[in-house]
């Protein structure tokens, strides 16, 4: 019987952290307070009737749709919006479903309605001019233009920075990898920073980079079992940190760095603290935080008090739309480093790119 | 032996059925038949197709439920659920139909379902080889049996039988298959095994095969016993005429009808098998003139088949040239399709005429299109003329006495004879120069079988050419002007219907003689 | 002949039975079967749902039409699926490409879709007449192919458009658009609802009318006996197959021409599969699949309206295989009946006939 | 004139056409040569292009996972077919199967009640299949497609009732027992010294051999003796040559006692339950998904394929499943440059052929495969990577190729798919 994991990449030889990184860190700005949003302290959304439209997944599938819930079941409980309705996509429908789930929200009075991934941008150019009165809000999306439709998008290519900035300060090999679910626009943003992440902090860190499927096959979002053999070959040519953003898929990749005494780095959330996850915590040193759910909630009360062109653009590191998290306090010793490049980026003095080199 | 029971005495009745009725759906299969077999005879069956002959026999097998009557075995009256049944009780059945799986061996087929026996080991193997001695099978048990030979699966089938201990033995139809030669070896078979005390029931449609074998025979029409009688006392007329109530008909052409206008000459015909260079068919040259029946004799499997399906294009031929005469003079068919040379004028009735000839689930009017739905009436340009397609079908079902409630019955739902009637006539009438007929009556009963040698007939005299293949050697020597033989693919004698004997020729088609029939052969 | 007895009870009891055996699921659940049944037939007078219901079912009914083409010759082209995502991409494509006069240009898309699913369907058919190889396996891998080939196309290096996260091919221009008749608040029907009509024609006609229909269903239905007739089984496979894919090509034009204009990664896949059930429901007869397309569309449509009143909404897919099963077995049990029936006839009429055994005198033998 | 009677006249022991029986070679030993073969043609590949992980222990392991689902479908259709059923339903029974294994296993708190479960789950999905195809007589394939649906729609229904409570996604099981794993240390490690040398062909094969027996899991190794126990129960006791003889002429097997339903019914139940196993193999694997809604991933389909890739045999449908494992497992572990050396292999492989087809002067085959090497070597020497889309579909590349260039000879149970009704024979 195999001992609990192989011990073949022990740590030893890496020496000690640090040694990868060739690029001294910015300093760290003065600690500021945390600004989880305050937006909905006092506001009162009780006239509001909010529906949610998910994507394929929807409540529940511990990644965007389930922040998105989050964000909404916050608004219930802060600011007592007064009634909500939600709907979820199924892998194999059609547009007009789509189309007819935003309209019958829409017909049923149910305003704003919250329309979860970018799958739903088509149906929401046909919807939204129908119904004037009623506001929309598309996560992920900034492509519809309609007065009634607010785009609630996100740089995760800022939040991936920081992954790979923490990926080679944790790394003992030099050598990182990289696991894309499906190979879209979308992912590519979460490769691009944390590329570009990796390389501010070290020129002569190794990257692995693997997808699972190609555009369109969405199934590289559901098959751990794939995400596990890519991510122990890349464990096996010697990667010891991984940065996943493969949704379900992801598991398979923190199982692979956990039987390869390899570390892992989640997505969207915090999956330190995600249930289905429990098993494999130890191997998660921090996640790369998308907070859909601060978007919907900031949307919600921004609708609340009938303005909502005070929301961010985008919401990215400056807003904490994006970030990282810190359970288990694997990366404690390097939270300076990380606010350092966080303020630089937020100063502009970098910018991430959102498409990979090449 | 296998059987422990105690053998009943010569002569007592083993099996006796009595008031069996059944009815299938719109028909009466059986109606209050009486029957009594007595240990140790051969007892045959008679009657026309779907006279209930078969019917009658799976009853007794456990393979259909009696709706009404009894049977007994041995003094003992039984009910027979299932084959298992029946086969516990001593009875053993030979389908007119192969019950045999191609894709098994030889052993595997003889073995299933009578694993209990003698397991699955070597014992069993003894006991197959024992009784592959007894009936005369030479083939390995581990040959898969889609490599056999029908006589070889007519043997399988008995070793089958015997395998599980039978006692009374029915035989449905066993000798449809076999040359003279053939059915010979198994007459004596069955011989041997009656004085050592095994009963049989025999169901032939030929009835000198049943004079020669049986002790007993009865007779049955529309499913219900005529009478039974001592065959040694009967004669085949006498037989026929209680089967059909009117006289047998015989397959002789008197008067010549042959003329000097070649219609199909075949040249250095050569066919090698798939995958090898084995001819199936090598050297074959022969010329079929208007007005004349040339007949094909030969053991099936020697090529006859695939002489035929080269003709009609379904196989390519590997060198040789198939020429056709018609009215716009010569047509060299070598590179033609078979729908080209169907519109040239062959006609052709199939072999087998399930496989070959009809769509089983079309009704019969859309198989008048079959093979014509390029020509009219049938056809108008690329379109189907579905009222003349009707109109012509019903002429045939008039002029070929095709019984049939309508046309647009389902050709499945006719019997075999009435398939074959419908083929024929629909064979005959796009005006064909040359039809080839394959075993034109296999199978039919007598008065369909007198319907389509007239119709051959008539056809012949107005000038159409007839290739004839045919298992039953009666109907070549009968109807044929010139009688070829085929063996291993070639064409090794000739022989003079006017003189020939059906043994002379059995033995010409089993390479047993090189004399008497004509030229011989060189192998 | 067939009464519409036959032809309708057997799918009237199955959607009885379907029924039922949900509604088990759903007290099951907790649910009230009333309200959910009655919510999915209030849905059909709400909003667009009977149109979009149309809509879908025309893209059904394509994709039955060509499944059902393959199962004519007995052949089971699953190919559908990956011949129409194909078509969809490279019509798209060139579509998007062309500048041509309104009419012209619909037309040219929809040559270039048809061409593109037959050629792709070329691919099983000729390995089967050459290889031998089973159409089974090579169109469940050339649908998974398809996929690759559609990720490579749809990409902004090759023929793409990135529009936010999203990327699809180069919209269409309007002259390639096919109109669609707007119901103001009720939607849009698809113009080629009135193409697929034309199709389902076509394929009724072509099968019970033309010498070719005839070939195909004579080889479907015995090789053997069909060679015998001069019909080449090979060329009949070639000839089902491309005909099947190009019918596949138009699968995905209804929304292409009607509604979408582009083909991207999020445009909806599996209709192929849904094209092996609508076939099969409506037993590869025109009018049979049209009933079968409107059902599961209308399934699938009334599912969305399910959640608003918390019932899951895979009782829609419970709902359509039960059905499937269901359907199938009705017309079997009458189908029997009907066996028999006729049988009783035949019988009454040969012995009407007055059955007589067979005389020499009849066959007027000499 | 002579009247000779011959004793035995039986002149002819075979039709025309079939060939004076060859002698074979035992299906034992012709797989051994088929895997040397294969072995030798990687070897080579991986030797002259450089890419060790074409033979490297860990895509061994790799494909031995990926291959276990569809070899397990593989084998559950074997098990329907040969009893004349056609069985497209296995994507479904193995999407039951999966549900089952997170169910059992959850529930039963071991790896062993989830793959009971599974195999439970699988097998009432064969049971319709079986009520559906041998009573209702219906058309196999519409059945097949029901259950396909059914199976997508039971399991969807059942998570949301009894797994959203628990782990709060209606799409996704809480977090399930999984199997251990095994090493044969010692054998290993002797392997890995060997693997290590970098010794042509001798490198390879214990790498490959290594890559089988290290972290295996009792699931992994139960799938494979399956394969030559579905053999011998098919093919070596009675029961086996009654199930098969439904398949290949059910009137015949009728007429000699033999209980049809009966052995179609319990055929089917098996072919569900080997499927259901299949779904345990996705849920119940170390480094597996618990259950995942839509995880299956048409996996069923390839089963299928695999085992109509075999022939109805279960040593050829452990090739087809080995071969699509080893290819996704390659293209999944060694990316686009793997890839491209195996297209090195598939050139070799190609030559071969066209020696082969000049030796037997097919001419035309033979340039066919010519011209099929060239454009493939034409891609290996002009590209260092292929459109990284299409990588993903090595496997299918590769099945699809394999298929084209091996001659089909293909032998499906005579009688399969067709309507079996008791009495009707003739
Ligand atoms: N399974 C069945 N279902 C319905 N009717 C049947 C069935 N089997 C036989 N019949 C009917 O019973 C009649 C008797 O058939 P049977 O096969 O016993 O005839 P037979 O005497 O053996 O004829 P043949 O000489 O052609 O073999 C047939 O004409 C047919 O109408
Ligand atoms: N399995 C069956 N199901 C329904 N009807 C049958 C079946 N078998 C036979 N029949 C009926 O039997 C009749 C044909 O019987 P059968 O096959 O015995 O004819 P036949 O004259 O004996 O022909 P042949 O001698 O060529 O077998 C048809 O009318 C058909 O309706
Ligand atoms: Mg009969
Ligand atoms: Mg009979």
């Amino acid at each position: 019987k195999d001992s609990g994991s192989n011990d073949n990449a022990s740590g030893s030889e890496g020496g000690n952290a640090g040694e990868c990184v060739t690029a001294e860190a910015p300093p760290a700005p003065p600690a500021a307070a945390s600004s989880e949003s305050a937006a909905g302290a006092d506001v009162d959304a009780s006239k509001l009737k909010v529906g949610l439209a998910y994507d394929v997944g929807g409540r529940g599938d511990a990644s965007f749709n389930d922040a998105a819930a989050a964000g909404v079941d916050r608004a219930v409980e802060q600011m007592g919006v007064a009634d909500t309705t939600e709907s979820t996509a199924s892998a194999t429908e059609d547009e007009a479903s789509k189309q007819q789930r935003l309209s019958q929200m829409a017909n049923e009075g149910f305003n704003p309605i919250i329309a979860v991934g970018f799958a739903y941008a088509e149906a929401l150019k046909a919807v939204a001019p129908k119904f004037p009165d009623t506001q929309f809000a598309i996560v992920d999306d900034n492509s519809v233009e309609a007065e009634n439709v607010t785009p609630l998008v996100f740089a995760e290519e800022e939040g991936s920075f920081l992954a790979g900035v923490a990926a080679v300060y944790k790394s003992e090999n030099c050598h990182i990898g990289f696991v894309g679910g499906v190979d879209t626009p979308l992912i590519h943003k979460f490769e691009a920073g944390f590329l570009q992440g990796a390389k501010a902090a070290s020129d002569k860190v190794k990257i692995e980079n693997d997808y699972l499927t190609p555009a369109g096959d969405i199934s590289g979002f559901q098959d751990p079992g794939k995400g596990n053999v890519v991510a122990s070959a890349q464990v096996d040519k010697g990667a010891d940190v991984l940065y996943h953003a493969a949704g379900a898929s992801g598991k398979g990749v923190f199982e692979a760095a956990k039987s390869g005494n390899a570390k892992a780095i989640g997505v969207d959330s915090d999956q330190y603290n995600q249930k289905t996850l429990a098993s494999v915590k130890d191997v998660i040193i921090t996640s790369m935080i998308k907070r859909v759910d601060v978007a919907v909630f900031d949307y919600i009360a921004a609708v609340a008090k009938d303005d909502v062109s005070t929301l961010p653009e985008r919401f990215n590191l400056e807003v904490d739309g994006v970030g990282y998290s810190t359970s288990g306090g694997m990366i404690d010793d390097i939270v300076p480093q990380l606010e350092g490049y966080k303020q630089q980026i937020v100063d502009g003095a970098i910018t991430v790119s959102d498409k990979p080199e090449n | 032996m296998s059987t422990t029971d105690p053998v009943p005495q010569r002569g007592e009745p083993v099996v006796e059925l009595a008031g069996i009725t059944k009815r299938f759906p719109g028909v009466v299969a059986n109606s209050d038949v009486n029957l009594t077999v007595r240990a140790g005879e051969v007892h045959a069956l008679c009657g026309e197709n779907g006279a209930g002959k078969s019917t009658l026999m799976k009853i007794l097998y456990g393979m259909q439920q009696p709706d009404e009557g009894t049977i007994t075995i041995n003094g003992e009256q039984v009910r027979l659920r299932n084959p298992q049944d029946a086969i516990r009780a001593g009875i053993g059945m030979v389908h007119q139909h192969f019950m045999l799986a191609d894709n098994l061996t030889v052993r595997e087929n003889v073995l299933l379902g009578a694993e209990n026996l003698h397991g699955i080991g070597k014992a069993a193997s003894r006991r197959i080889a024992e009784l592959e001695e007894r009936t005369g099978l030479r083939a390995d048990q581990n040959l898969l049996v889609e490599r056999l030979g029908v006589a070889d699966r007519q043997r399988v089938e008995i070793v089958k039988v015997l395998y599980r201990g039978a006692r009374i033995i029915i035989l449905d139809e066993p000798t449809a298959v076999l040359v003279p030669q053939e059915v010979d070896a198994l007459f004596e078979t069955v011989r041997d095994m009656q004085e050592q005390g095994f009963t049989f029931l025999f169901i032939s449609h030929k009835l000198d095969e049943v004079r020669a074998i049986a002790d007993t025979v009865t007779v049955i029409r529309r499913g219900a016993t005529v009478g039974t009688a001592d065959p040694k006392r009967i004669s085949s007329r006498e037989l026929a005429e209680m089967m059909v109530g009117s006289e047998l008909p015989s397959p002789e052409t008197r008067e010549s009808t042959v003329t000097e206008r070649d219609v199909l000459r075949v040249r250095d015909l050569k066919l090698a098998a798939e995958d090898s260079e084995r001819a199936v068919l090598d050297d074959i040259s022969f010329t079929v003139h208007a007005g004349e029946i040339l007949g094909i004799a030969g053991v099936e499997g020697n090529g006859q088949t695939e002489l035929v399906e080269t003709i009609m294009g379904m196989r390519k031929a590997t060198s040789g040239a198939i020429e056709l005469v018609t009215e716009d003079g010569d047509r060299n068919l070598t590179r033609l399709g078979t729908l080209a040379r169907r519109e040239a004028g062959i006609g052709y009735i199939a072999e087998d005429r399930t496989r070959h000839g009809l769509l089983l689930n079309q009704p019969l009017w859309v198989n008048r299109v079959l093979g014509y739905q390029t020509r009219r009436p049938v056809a108008k340009g690329p379109l189907i003329d579905r009222a003349g397609a009707r109109e012509d079908t019903s002429r045939i079902v008039e002029q070929f006495d095709v019984r049939t409630p309508g046309i647009e019955v389902l050709a499945g739902a006719l019997s075999g004879g009435n398939q074959q009637k419908l083929v024929v006539g629909r064979e005959l009438s796009g005006a064909p120069v040359l039809l080839i007929a394959s075993h034109p009556t296999r199978g039919v009963d007598v008065g369909a079988q007198a319907l389509i040698w007239e119709q051959i007939r008539t056809a012949r005299a107005d000038g159409l050419a007839v290739l004839l293949i045919s298992a039953d050697l009666d109907e070549l020597i009968g109807l044929s002007d010139t009688i070829r033989v085929m063996l291993r693919g070639r064409l090794v004698a000739e022989a003079d219907p006017r003189t020939v004997t059906p043994q002379e020729l059995g033995s010409a088609m089993t390479g047993a003689s090189t004399d008497g029939t004509g030229e011989g052969d060189g192998s | 002949m067939k009464s519409w007895r036959t032809a309708l009870l057997p799918p009237l009891l199955a959607i009885i039975f379907a029924l039922l055996l949900s509604s088990i699921a759903l007290l099951i659940s907790g649910a009230d079967p009333l309200l959910a049944y009655g919510t999915m037939l209030s849905q059909l007078t709400e909003g667009s749902i009977a149109v979009d219901t149309v809509n879908l079912a025309t893209v059904y009914y394509l994709a039955g039409l060509a499944v059902a083409i393959g199962f004519q010759m007995n052949l089971f082209n699953i190919g559908v699926e990956g011949q129409y995502r194909f078509a969809a991409i490279i019509a798209a494509i060139a579509g998007g490409a062309l500048q041509l006069p309104p009419v012209l240009h619909t037309f040219v898309i929809i040559l270039v879709a048809a061409l593109a699913g037959a050629a792709y369907a070329a691919i099983p058919a000729i390995l089967k007449v050459t290889r031998g190889v089973s159409e089974v396996i090579s169109t469940i891998m050339l649908n998974a192919i398809a996929g690759g080939i559609i990720a490579f196309l749809v990409n902004p290096d090759q023929f793409g458009v990135q529009t936010g996260n999203n990327v699809s091919t180069r919209e269409i221009p309007e002259s390639g658009w096919v109109p669609g008749i707007p119901f103001g608040n009720a939607g849009t029907l698809f113009g080629f609802v009135f193409i697929a009509a034309l199709v389902g024609y076509a394929y009724w006609f072509m099968l019970n009318r033309t010498r070719f229909g005839f070939e195909l269903k004579a080889s479907g239905e015995s090789t053997t006996a069909a060679s015998a007739g001069g019909v080449n089984a090979k060329k009949m496979v070639l000839a089902a197959m491309l005909l099947s894919g190009a019918v596949a090509g138009l699968v995905a034009l209804p929304e292409l021409l009607g509604r979408d204009y582009s083909y991207g990664i999020t445009s909806t896949q599996q209709y192929g599969f849904t094209g092996i059930a609508v076939a099969l429901l409506g037993r590869n007869h025109p009018a049979g699949i049209a009933f079968g397309a409107l059902l599961w569309a209308y399934l699938d449509k009334s599912a969305v309206s399910l959640e608003a009143i918390s019932v899951p909404k895979e009782i829609a897919t419970i709902i359509q295989g039960t059905i499937v099963l269901s359907v199938v077995v009705a017309y079997e049990i009458v189908k029997r009946a009907d066996i028999a029936a006729e049988q009783r006839r035949v019988g009454r009429a040969l012995a009407g006939n007055g059955r007589k055994p067979a005389s020499v005198r009849d066959g007027g033998a000499l | 004139m002579t009247n000779t009677v011959i004793e035995s006249p039986s002149p002819v022991t075979g039709p025309p056409g079939g060939e004076p029986a060859r002698r074979r070679i035992p299906g034992w030993a012709r797989g051994l040569l088929w895997a040397v073969a294969a072995i030798a043609v990687l070897a080579t590949a991986s030797y002259a292009t450089g890419m060790d992980v074409l033979t490297s222990s860990n895509t061994a392991n790799t494909a031995l996972r990926l291959a276990l689902p569809i070899l397990l479908a593989g084998l559950g259709g074997l098990w329907a077919e040969r009893s004349g059923v056609i069985n497209i339903g296995l994507e479904g029974m193995l999407i039951l199967g999966t549900w089952g294994a997170a169910w059992g296993a959850y529930f039963g708190g071991s790896v062993w009640t989830g793959l009971a479960a599974a195999i439970l789950f699988g097998g009432l999905g064969g049971l319709l299949h079986a009520v559906a195809t041998v009573t209702f007589g219906v058309n196999h394939i519409v059945s097949g497609v029901a259950i396909n649906l059914l199976g997508l729609g039971v399991t969807k229904y059942l998570a949301s009732l009894i797994f959203e409570p628990i782990s709060g996604n209606p799409r996704q099981s809480p977090v399930v027992p999984k199997y251990d794993t095994y090493s044969a240390t010692f054998l290993s490690d002797w392997l890995g010294d060997i693997e290590a040398m970098q010794r042509v062909f001798i490198s390879d094969a214990a790498g490959l051999i290594r890559g089988l027996i290290t972290q295996v899991t009792p699931l992994a190794v139960l799938a494979l003796l399956l394969v030559p126990v579905s053999y011998l129960i098919l093919w070596r006791t009675r029961f086996g040559l009654r199930l098969r003889s439904c398949g290949e002429n059910p009137v015949a097997a009728e007429s000699l006692g033999v209980n049809v339903y009966l052995h179609k019914y319990v055929a089917l139940a098996i072919s569900g339950g080997l499927a259901g196993m299949g779904g345990a193999s996705l849920v119940l694997l170390p480094g597996g998904a618990d259950y995942l809604e839509n995880q299956t991933n048409g996996r069923g389909f390839i089963g299928l394929a695999a085992m109509i890739f075999g022939n109805w045999r279960p040593g050829g449908l452990l090739g087809g499943a080995a071969l699509f494992g080893y290819a996704d497992g390659l293209q999944l572990s060694g990316g686009g440059e793997a890839v491209i050396s195996l297209l090195y292999g598939v050139v070799i492989l190609l030559i071969v052929l066209v020696v082969l087809q000049l030796f037997r002067k097919q001419w035309l085959s033979a340039l066919l495969a010519a011209a099929g090497a060239g454009v493939l070597y034409y891609i290996y020497w002009s590209n260092d990577a292929l459109p990284r889309d299409l990588i993903p579909y090595t496997p299918h590349f590769v099945t699809l190729i394999v298929l084209a260039v091996s001659a089909q000879k293909l032998r499906p149970p005579r009688a399969i798919g067709r309507r079996y009704r008791r009495g009707e024979g003739d």
